[in-house]
């Protein structure tokens, strides 16, 4: 499989070098592989600050700026950052009124992200975590380590960072990054598996009448393999499972992801769109928003997911706020 | 150079090395199989890291160079191996600080058995690599403390233990780590943690031989 | 190949129709592929359009909005609007100062435009069209059809528009186009052919260890076949052939974009930006904006292109002007 | 119905258009070798447009109809074969204003290839749809003004001339269209536009001798 790179063990190194000389307002914390604000952290708001493994992007540094993270740390290709990379990140963004570190629910994330906050918080720094479980793909029961941290991530960034940006204190920005959470489903599928640099070869195999249903971001194989199906036949599967999950019905009010995978072009996520607002609007569900685009990828995976996030005037006002980061601007 | 046990494990440090660098794709494969294809680069990566601090690790007492180790390999690996790998020894190097006897070795090898468990919250049975870890641990401490076994013949019957480990692996499905994600579809293969854990105790018993 | 979509005939329609659904500040000229601004042409500007076929998203229409274009008409998969649609569109988004048509230089996009713009010129319309001819892969030649319109346009689209927006006549709009059109190159490479919903299969065939240099944006065949690169070789290669085609030197001020293909990941992009930075920068070059991500693509095409334009004060004053679109935004 | 003409034009369009979907895969496929992999798709898209206002047309005389075929491949194919094929028959249409005979035949024919090549700018050896085109009327002039062939006839050795040309544009570089990018790559291949046009008049001939 051909890829633009070089060594593939100077992938993230490279590419974080990249995003920095593309964006003179992020910047490296030396020696380390992460991504904070050039103009420092803001002494007025707390920080929120995100990380996890590579091979996601723009997730996590493309949502570094204003009303967003204020940091986020890249661990190798789908391998957690270590705990003293994110125990320095937690501490250089600090700007006095704390930390809120919003991780995925993978235990190898959830282990560093605890580690370095211990140590983040030896230092005095206060420092709070939300985990963000949005997989509806898999049962969180005994036997699973829980649901997974998908891209319902990018919608806790933002309502964290603006309420942030709003002066609130920790404790708020944690109970609106916790609202979030428990209003947030996804569910994913793959047409190809994704290939990983140093493996160079397909993390799974699918033939080419097959589809991979409930799919994470890391290449890992999914729930379900199934038969290939029509944009409308995904979208309905992706959504139902969704909207059951969450339990949404007519008349409240949603804001939606058609999030595609890294490989399928943009054309194919607005096909899903459509279906997805069809079937919103036969079911009375209200959409305030809906984004489209590669917002948590898996690398060149052909495939997407669709994530429902139930809102409210406050959530609905958190996410309307305004912000500049790589991946995502929204106006005054 | 700080004595016999530093070089020691030197020695078992570069046949480590040597065989994650052998087994990186094999790893990779059995992680992409059940997990997200990159155990076997984390530990490569890890180990890497590890060796290329040999001159210091060289200068230090036994227990202060396994620590090194312990903490190397939590700044460097990330995932879920790093902080389990690297967390254990770290944690476990405290057993350490009289040197290297049959006693601080059943006693680092609780004590690392401990910290994985409690760190991840795995309990045997869960397709994980302590289900390498914790019938090694326990044959290596049956062997010593009741039948009186040498720490070498110890050892070399708490490799076949992990083996059997990695062996009951392939049957199970998963409760913990990226594999549970896949319910009945992780039956048939082995754990990639339990799999390097085997690897790992293989070299400890080849330089322990040598 | 396996695609997220319904029937190969419904393709352009069902996308524009999840593109509105996702963006209600867009709409749909009814029966038409033309997508306009849905508060109305601005009365007190002249409307800079473009148009082409489909399989490029975010080309066209993702670069409608306040700030850039008033209209984009999509063909079907790499096929130019029909000259109805084109005139229509133009009827449509005239306020009464004028219509900029930006076309690239494709024989059926000229043609189309040609036709489109004559047949709204007899309904009163004012309508000047600037070509766009950004791609150095190829030789302006006898031999050629001139060389073609690619990824550099979006740069026309911006600073038109933003001319546009500052209220200025049709007859500067357009010179500030030409300005663009006479200082900006690109050239591309494809790692994979791109694989059409009709076709299903891949337009050409590239081997495990061959890349294609020179490639457009259809999925037609190169200039050149050559063995794999880095991506800093990639970047190299790229960037000498538009450079030297610019003649952009030492003191210079320029603005790049490395554009994806559509099944390239962002990573990859990122990485090559690290090597075009690095380059610029050793040249003197002095880089007042590098964008990064997919702004001209060919479907599922693995590849990328690099553009570079050479900036005055004026062309970064537009540049950094504010805009609204599903693809760009630019705040104030 | 408005008469015999336009009676033939349906059925010549009928046979067109099952002509063209049984060959759009192969002109798809034969754009894909020198350009962008849509000529087929294009020109099926446009003919099935044009049948589908056959009831229309059956009303209309002959040059309104032709007209009407012109328009609707102006207002449906898009691209370059859109303007060049919809424009080029638009345009010639007026010659037959008088109903079909040798004399308008010719006509329409030399009109035809004026607007082509007047509108695409190509020449014959571009390795366009001029060089059928081109030997087509030429052949189509000479048979009827100087060998004073029967139409028939003189259509079917233009259609051989047509054939001819096709065969004519493989060995050719491009310097039209999007071949023309290929530079010496697009030779060995035939011209998909050549291709069609050559279809479209053996389907002419097979209307005209049944
Ligand atoms: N909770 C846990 N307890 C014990 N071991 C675990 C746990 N979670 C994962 N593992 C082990 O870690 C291995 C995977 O390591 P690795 O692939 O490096 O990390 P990641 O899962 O983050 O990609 C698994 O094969 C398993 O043996
Ligand atoms: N300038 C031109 N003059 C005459 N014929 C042309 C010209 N440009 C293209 N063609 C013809 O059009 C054909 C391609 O048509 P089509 O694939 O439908 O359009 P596009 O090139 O826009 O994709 C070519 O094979 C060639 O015969
Ligand atoms: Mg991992
Ligand atoms: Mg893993
Ligand atoms: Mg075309
Ligand atoms: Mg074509």
């Amino acid at each position: 499989m051909k890829k633009l790179i070089n060594d593939p063990t100077d992938y993230v190194d490279e590419m974080l070098d990249g995003m920095v000389a593309a964006y003179p307002e992020l910047r490296r914390l030396p020696e380390t592989e992460v991504v904070v604000r050039t103009d420092g952290p803001p002494t007025d708001e707390v920080a929120v600050v995100s990380g996890g493994g590579s091979g996601h992007e723009p997730t996590h540094a493309g949502y570094v700026g204003d009303g967003m993270l204020a940091g986020a740390a890249a661990g190798a290709v789908f391998t957690s950052p270590t705990a003293d990379q994110l125990a320095e990140m937690v501490r250089e963004t600090d700007g006095g009124r704390g930390v809120l570190c919003v991780v995925k629910n993978y235990e190898g994330d959830v282990m560093n992200f605890d580690t370095g906050a211990e140590m983040a918080e030896l230092d005095g720094v206060e420092v709070q975590q939300v985990v963000v479980d949005d997989d509806v793909a898999v049962e969180d029961s005994l036997y699973t380590s829980g649901r997974r941290g998908v891209c319902g991530t990018v919608l806790v960034h933002k309502c964290a960072g603006a309420k942030a940006a709003e002066g609130a204190d920790l404790d708020e920005v944690a109970r609106v990054a916790e609202k979030v959470v428990d209003n947030v489903g996804t569910m994913g599928v793959a047409l190809t598996s994704c290939v990983t640099p140093e493996k160079g070869e397909p993390t799974f195999e699918l033939a080419e009448d097959e589809i991979e249903l409930g799919i994470g971001i890391h290449g890992e194989p999914g729930v379900e393999r199934t038969g290939t199906m029509t944009a409308d036949e995904v979208a309905d599967t992706l959504l139902d499972a969704v909207l059951d999950d969450l339990g949404v019905g007519s008349g409240e009010e949603v804001v939606t992801i058609v999030n595609g995978m890294g490989g399928t072009p943009l054309s194919e996520l607005y096909i899903l769109q459509r279906r997805v607002t069809e079937r919103l609007d036969a079911e009375g569900i209200d959409v305030h928003d809906a984004w489209v685009g590669d917002y948590m990828t898996s690398l060149d995976m052909m495939g997407c997911s669709v994530t429902v996030c139930r809102v409210d005037d406050e959530l609905t006002d958190l996410l309307d706020a305004p912000t500049e980061t790589p991946a995502l601007t929204v106006r005054e | 150079m700080s004595g016999e046990d530093t070089e020691a494990l030197l020695d078992a440090l570069d046949r480590i090395d040597a065989r994650l660098h052998d087994e990186q794709a094999y790893l990779t494969d059995l992680d992409s199989r059940v997990g997200d294809a990159d155990h076997g680069n984390n530990l490569a990566r890890g180990i890497s890291a590890v060796t290329e601090k040999r001159d210091d690790l060289a200068e230090m007492e036994l227990d202060e160079a396994v620590k090194t180790v312990g903490t190397t390999l939590v700044s460097e690996v990330g995932g879920a191996a790093g902080p389990l790998y690297g967390g254990s020894i770290m944690s476990a190097s405290q057993t350490l600080d009289g040197g290297l006897d049959a006693e601080s070795a059943l006693a680092f090898a609780e004590a690392y058995r401990e910290k994985l468990t409690e760190r991840g919250g795995a309990r045997p049975g869960d397709k994980t690599m302590v289900d390498a870890v914790t019938p090694a641990v326990h044959t290596f401490q049956r062997a010593i403390e009741e039948d009186d076994l040498p720490p070498i013949d110890a050892l070399a019957k708490a490799v076949d233990a992990a083996r059997r480990g990695v062996a009951y692996t392939v049957p199970l499905r998963a409760s913990k780590g990226r594999a549970s994600y896949l319910g009945l579809r992780a039956v048939g293969h082995r754990d990639p943690g339990a799999t390097s854990t085997l690897f790992i105790l293989e070299e400890l018993l080849a330089t322990a031989t040598d």
